[in-house]
């Protein structure tokens, strides 16, 4: 399993004016379980395929252990791909799909190698029920899994990278096959580069997290971290569901304001929803009018809102079990937040 | 795309070259006169003349005869084609009593051997007094022609879904506006490739041709099959008129080249 | 008011019910995949469909009326757009068949393509816009058509994550204005309490409950209704004493407290441990994954998830203990 | 086909004016061909039912053997030549750009000359005084004449279908690899897959659908050809390249006899029906199964 490295690494299309991925430099460690999270477009697939050897980067260098990589085409990288859609060998069953990569590049292993390492991935991911049927009668969810398998079967792989491999698995066993690869990344001890656009697979699967927007990495750090404390806001809005809020400091009650001078002084303050407490007009400095009331269910018998609130001409988003009707002044205590200048983070208030 | 492996490119090389000589061939014999080919054998034309190519388009036996393919060939794909089309939506949309053995049947026309049909066709145009127009060999070409039109069309049509079929009839509009407004506009692609496939076949064929035309109508296959038999054969003007009938087929596929290899997967021919 | 009586979606009498959508209204019908939501709206709609039944609208029945003569107007999960028409044309096409002037129909175009933010795309041909935006055609397309009943099947199912987000928001203020009765589909919870003033929820082409979002909540008539309102479904618990055999007990993943969350555990709550499989993390929840065994049966053991708001580091593989309110345990019918 | 098709036998309308046309095209010019063939007919109004004796005849006849035999002979060498040819042309072409354009307008082109041109054009390239090919054969010492040693005739038939028909296969080939996804052949790359093992696993399954139409297409056009054969050779040296169509097409319209000659139609006709419910059965297959 190797270590990654990424030295200015940049690509920007022939003839395209604005670069596609700026430079940016990257360590992903030994056997480490990494995401690369962002919106579609923001620049992810092509990170991938300089990763994976397909597009060649344009500025920087890529080393492997040490190794530059940078001219060296995927298949002399000794690295893995899962797709988002299962690719595999129609003509074969799943056994021979697992076994095809110990069978090339002229290693003559012998077959009882390629038969226990072909039983030890199978057993990893517990499909070694199906290893003799035909590739193509298996489940949608089978197929993603012996895919896996095949990028795991190599003990010399370098790296495996998924490009949102659970895209075409429905909903209700998603989690079961992020656990598998999950429990199967941990086991083996392989590095693994997850690509996605969705919140939930790329803080659950890995140990850290790269936020990429407009081909640039905004933040990299461990899922609680890239969650509470945003460098950026971009990073705050995207992720949460709402996204984090954003008020200008100077339309702040003066009491407040006066505190935020010497903590970073920032121009914005960002908060998420559950990090305000919500509760009568006057009780805290923070006012709002309540515009909006989404009902999101029950948290101990009582009843959870989101509730929409107009504070000035800016609205946010704050989760109560307080009862509020449409109109009803508020006032908001901000437990946690976090400041923002010109959208860098200048500092942070209270931990979660 | 393909991993294009060096062997198969020298082989398509090899093969652009093999397909060029006889085309490059009858060229220079189209540009020599018949007593200059008769005499020395040349690479390249010493002496080029035009006079062959004027003999085609001053003759009226061989202009008309271009004339008359020219006709029928249209006839034949204005036919396949408007027939085609509501048949193909139909096979597209619905399934129906005895679709897929319509299907296979339309299929088994298209593969019948023209001989086949030599003597049954002579008898049936010459008992209606179609026999000598264009307009029978039209209608002669349509059993192979519109199966495949039918099969073509249909492959393309069902690529498009259902929901705009259904998103049309919510909005209001009824089956007309929606099938010559918003259907047929979408599959105007389909329709290119499908004139290139009728074009393809009806041009070319020469078995029914000769056997449904006498003097009237005779298109220019059979006028250049009957020089052919003449005593002291004109090669000079055979290949100018054989480079003429070449020239159709080469405009037609540059419009529809975008849509070919679509048209050749779908249209499974 | 629109009604639908003797309604069975598989064409099967079985499961025929009949529905009453409260007008002006917005109605969710929750259900998970071929549970018959897409058969209704084509039923509305007059669309071909296996599902059958009378279809009335302030008593006029609509049964036999193709789709060019009921005012309902559909918007596809797929985002159907003509492709060979512009984004102005596609807006403009019901207008089209209505036979409204120029003018009328140039600004009906221009104020709704407004709205729904694709106005400068105009001349545009659907194609080239990106997933949302086709969508937001699509919307304005239905709008355009003023119908009195406007069907949505899983609008938003195709977008991407953070947009289906936002166009619910938009959504629900846009069809808040409007007096048609609306009926949105979807297969997800959230959606029933962001939208809905009414809820039907459907489960293989049967009607299995109707009312607010809350009552359905709160008050499931049996277990596949629970199911449906909580996205995981719920986790069942064991049965104890006095409970009849066709009944079930369960709790729904929001109501359970972790061990290692402040608050001791009250007396009006119940303990049981579980045994960690997997921790998923999407920032503003953790779900726990894990097996609880029943009390009385040790080799019985149910799947249950955990949902709790915020961030949560939970080690797998260890035991943890888990507290639920009493009154959080809903007794269910298994039908 | 396979979509969410809707139930509706009044869509029928739709179908008709096909109907109709191929029926008045099809249909009763093949009911007559049937008629004649189970009769003797002396003239327009005296015939006599004979029942199968026209197919016993003419399944007896040694010429329709021999015409048969060669006709086999030839689809068989047209297949084993023009299908390899045709993939091995069709993975060497680029995928696009106006270097794709210009060659598939160069590969369409045999398809769209008249199948007599075809004839006189490589009657003009083969023959031994004024033909390039001629010529040149006959400068390496090789005595070629195709009017007259049936061996020459037979070859110089056979490279003239090469040329003819061989793009067909390429083009369908190129249509079935364009419709392998990039995907699968980064995963072989990754894999460290061969070239021969790209080929085997990766393009090959895709391969088996256009090529199944491809090996049925050329071996029912083969099977009735005609035109080229009859202008480049006449069906000569003798009848060692007259085919089943030619034999058909001299019996029918040269020696007026009816009978045999619709006996003859309809034999040919059902081996043609066989071919093409292999064809369709095994489209319809291929269908179902992607």
């Amino acid at each position: 399993m190797a270590r990654i490295r990424l030295d200015g690494v940049g690509f920007t299309y022939l003839g395209a004016d604005a670069a596609t991925l700026a430079p940016l430099s990257m360590d992903i460690s030994h056997g480490e379980a990494f995401s690369l999270l962002g919106a579609s477009g923001a620049g992810k697939t092509t990170l991938l395929n300089l990763l994976s050897g397909i597009l060649q980067p344009t500025r920087g260098r890529i080393y492997f252990d040490d190794v530059d990589v940078t001219g060296l085409p995927g298949r002399a990288r000794h690295l893995a791909q899962v797709f988002q859609f299962p690719v595999l060998y129609q003509s074969m069953t799943v056994g021979e799909n697992l076994a095809f990569p110990l069978t090339t590049r002229g290693l003559n292993r012998n077959p009882a190698d390629i038969a226990l390492r072909v039983k030890a991935v199978a057993e990893e991911l517990n499909i070694e029920g199906i290893l003799n049927r035909g590739a193509n009668g298996i489940s949608l969810f089978e197929k993603q899994l012996v895919a896996i398998g095949r990028a795991l079967v190599r003990p010399d792989v370098s790296m495996v990278l998924l490009d949102e491999p659970l895209t075409a698995v429905e909903p209700s066993v998603k989690w079961r096959l992020r656990q598998t690869l999950k429990q199967a990344q941990r086991d083996l001890g392989v590095t693994m580069v997850y690509v996605t656009h969705d919140q939930t697979e790329a803080l659950t699967f890995a140990e850290r997290v790269a936020v990429l927007a407009d081909g640039e990495i905004l933040q990299t750090g461990s899922p609680e971290d890239v969650y509470q404390n945003p460098t950026h806001e971009f990073v705050g809005h995207f992720l949460g569901s709402p996204g984090m809020n954003f008020l200008p400091v100077a339309e702040l009650p003066e009491t407040l304001r006066h505190r935020l001078k010497h903590q970073g002084d920032p121009e914005r303050l960002g908060f998420r929803p559950e990090s305000a407490k919500l509760s009568a007009a006057g009780a805290f400095d923070l006012t709002g009018v309540v515009s909006s009331r989404r009902i999101l269910g029950t948290q101990q018998g009582d009843v959870i809102s989101m509730y929409g609130l107009q504070c000035g001409d800016h609205s946010v988003f704050v989760r109560s079990s307080a009862s509020q009707v449409v109109g009803d002044p508020v006032s908001i205590d901000l437990r946690h937040w976090v400041g923002f200048r010109n959208g860098i983070r200048v500092g942070r208030h209270g931990a979660e | 795309m393909s991993r294009r492996s060096r062997i198969s490119r020298w082989v398509l090389l090899g093969y652009c070259v093999y397909l060029i000589l006889p085309l490059y061939w009858l060229l220079t014999m189209a540009l020599r006169s018949n007593a200059d080919i008769a005499g020395t054998f040349e690479l390249l034309p010493s002496s080029p003349t035009l006079a062959n190519f004027a003999e085609i388009l001053t003759n009226p036996v061989w202009y008309q005869g271009f004339a008359n393919s020219l006709s029928y060939v249209v006839l034949n794909t204005l036919i396949s084609v408007s027939v085609a089309l509501p048949a193909a939506y139909v096979f597209s949309r619905y399934r129906f009593l005895g679709d897929r053995q319509l299907f296979f049947w339309l299929l088994t026309n298209r593969m019948a051997p023209p001989a086949v049909f030599l003597l049954p066709f002579f008898q049936l145009y010459s008992s209606i007094g179609l026999f000598d127009t264009p307009l029978a060999v039209a209608l002669a070409h349509c059993l192979f022609t519109v199966p495949l039109s039918v099969w073509i069309l249909e492959g393309f049509m069902s690529g498009v879904p259902t929901e705009i079929d259904d998103m049309a009839r919510i909005d209001g509009h009824s089956f007309w506006f929606f099938f010559t407004r918003i259907f047929l506009p979408i599959n105007r692609s389909a329709i290119g490739v499908t004139v290139f496939f009728c074009f393809m076949f009806s041009w070319v064929e020469l078995l029914l041709a000769r056997t449904l035309t006498g003097s009237e109508a005779k298109p220019i296959v059979v006028v250049m099959t009957r020089t052919v038999s003449a005593s002291g054969m004109d090669w000079g003007v055979l290949a100018a008129a054989g480079v003429f009938t070449v020239l159709p087929g080469i405009l037609v596929v540059w419009f529809v080249r975008q849509h070919l290899v679509k048209g050749f997967v779908l249209g499974r021919v | 008011m629109l009604r639908v009586d003797r309604v069975c979606l598989d064409g099967n009498e079985a499961t025929a019910f009949d529905y009453s959508f409260a007008p002006g209204e917005m109605t969710v019908v929750l259900g998970g995949n071929l549970s018959g939501k897409t058969n209704l709206c084509r039923l509305l709609a007059g669309l071909p469909t296996r599902a059958c039944g009378d279809v009335s609208y302030k008593e006029q029945p609509l049964t036999d009326l193709p789709p060019q003569q009921r005012s309902v107007a559909v918007v596809f999960q797929a985002f159907v757009n003509y492709p060979n028409w512009t984004v102005a044309q596609n807006i403009a096409s019901p207008l089209i068949a209505q036979g409204l002037s120029r003018e009328v129909q140039e600004q009906k175009i221009r104020s709704l393509a407004q709205t729904l933010g694709i106005g400068d795309f105009l001349d545009r041909n659907p194609e080239e816009l990106s997933g949302g935006q086709q969508q937001r055609l699509a919307i304005a397309r239905a709008l355009a058509q003023q119908a009195d009943v406007l069907v949505l099947d899983e609008p938003l199912v195709n977008l991407d994550y953070k947009l289906r987000e936002a166009l619910v928001l938009e959504l629900k203020a846009l069809l808040s204005e409007t007096q048609a009765t609306v009926i949105y589909t979807s297969s997800d919870p959230r959606d029933a309490f962001a939208l809905g003033d009414q809820v039907l929820l459907l489960e293989k082409n049967r009607k299995l409950q109707a009312g607010t979002p809350l009552e359905v909540y709160q008050q499931p008539a049996n277990l596949a209704a629970a199911h449906l309102m909580s996205d995981p479904g719920v986790n069942r618990l064991p049965l104890i004493k006095g409970d009849e055999a066709g009944d079930c007990r369960a709790v729904r993943p929001e109501h359970v407290r972790l061990g290692s969350e402040a608050a001791p555990s009250a007396d009006t709550e119940l303990d049981f441990e579980m045994q960690v499989d997997s921790v998923e993390r999407s920032g503003d929840e953790t779900f726990v994954h894990g097996r609880v065994n029943a009390t009385e049966r040790a080799d019985v053991t149910e799947h249950w998830v955990v949902r709790r708001p915020g961030m949560h580091s939970v080690e797998e593989r260890q035991v943890m203990t888990l507290h639920v309110r009493r009154d959080d345990i809903l007794t269910l019918v298994v039908d | 086909m396979a979509q969410n098709k809707v139930n509706d036998n009044r869509a029928w309308i739709g179908v008709l004016p096909v109907l109709l046309i191929v029926a008045f095209s099809g249909v009763i010019p093949l009911m007559t061909v049937v008629n004649y063939s189970v009769q003797d007919i002396l003239d327009f109004n005296t015939r006599f039912f004979v029942g199968l004796e026209w197919y016993r005849e003419t399944l007896a006849d040694p010429r329709f053997v021999d015409a048969f035999l060669r006709q086999i002979g030839f689809s068989a060498a047209v297949l084993l030549v023009e299908i390899p040819l045709g993939i091995v042309i069709a993975r060497g072409m680029p995928s696009d750009g106006l270097r794709a354009s210009l060659l598939l307008v160069l590969l369409a082109t045999p398809l769209l000359i008249p199948w007599n041109v075809v004839g006189t054009i490589w009657q003009i390239y083969a023959r031994p005084d004024i033909g390039l090919l001629g010529v040149t054969l006959n400068e390496l010492g090789i005595a070629f004449n195709y009017t007259s040693e049936p061996l020459h005739a037979w070859m110089t038939l056979l490279a003239m279908d090469i040329w003819h028909w061989t793009s067909l296969v390429a083009l369908l080939a190129f249509a079935g690899l364009t419709s392998v996804p990039a995907a699968c052949y980064q995963a072989a790359e990754l894999d460290g897959a061969s070239k021969w093992q790209m080929f085997r696993y990766v393009e090959l399954p895709r391969l088996k659908g256009v090529l199944v139409i491809a090996v049925l297409l050329r071996l029912m056009d083969s099977f009735m050809i005609y035109t080229e054969p009859f202008v480049l050779t006449g069906g000569g040296p003798g009848n060692t390249t007259t085919f089943l169509s030619q034999y058909l097409a001299t019996m029918a319209v040269g020696q007026f006899d009816l009978g045999p000659a619709a006996a003859f139609s309809v034999i040919y006709f059902l081996f043609i029906l066989l071919f093409s419910w292999l064809f369709y059965t095994s489209v319809m297959r291929n269908e179902d199964e992607s």
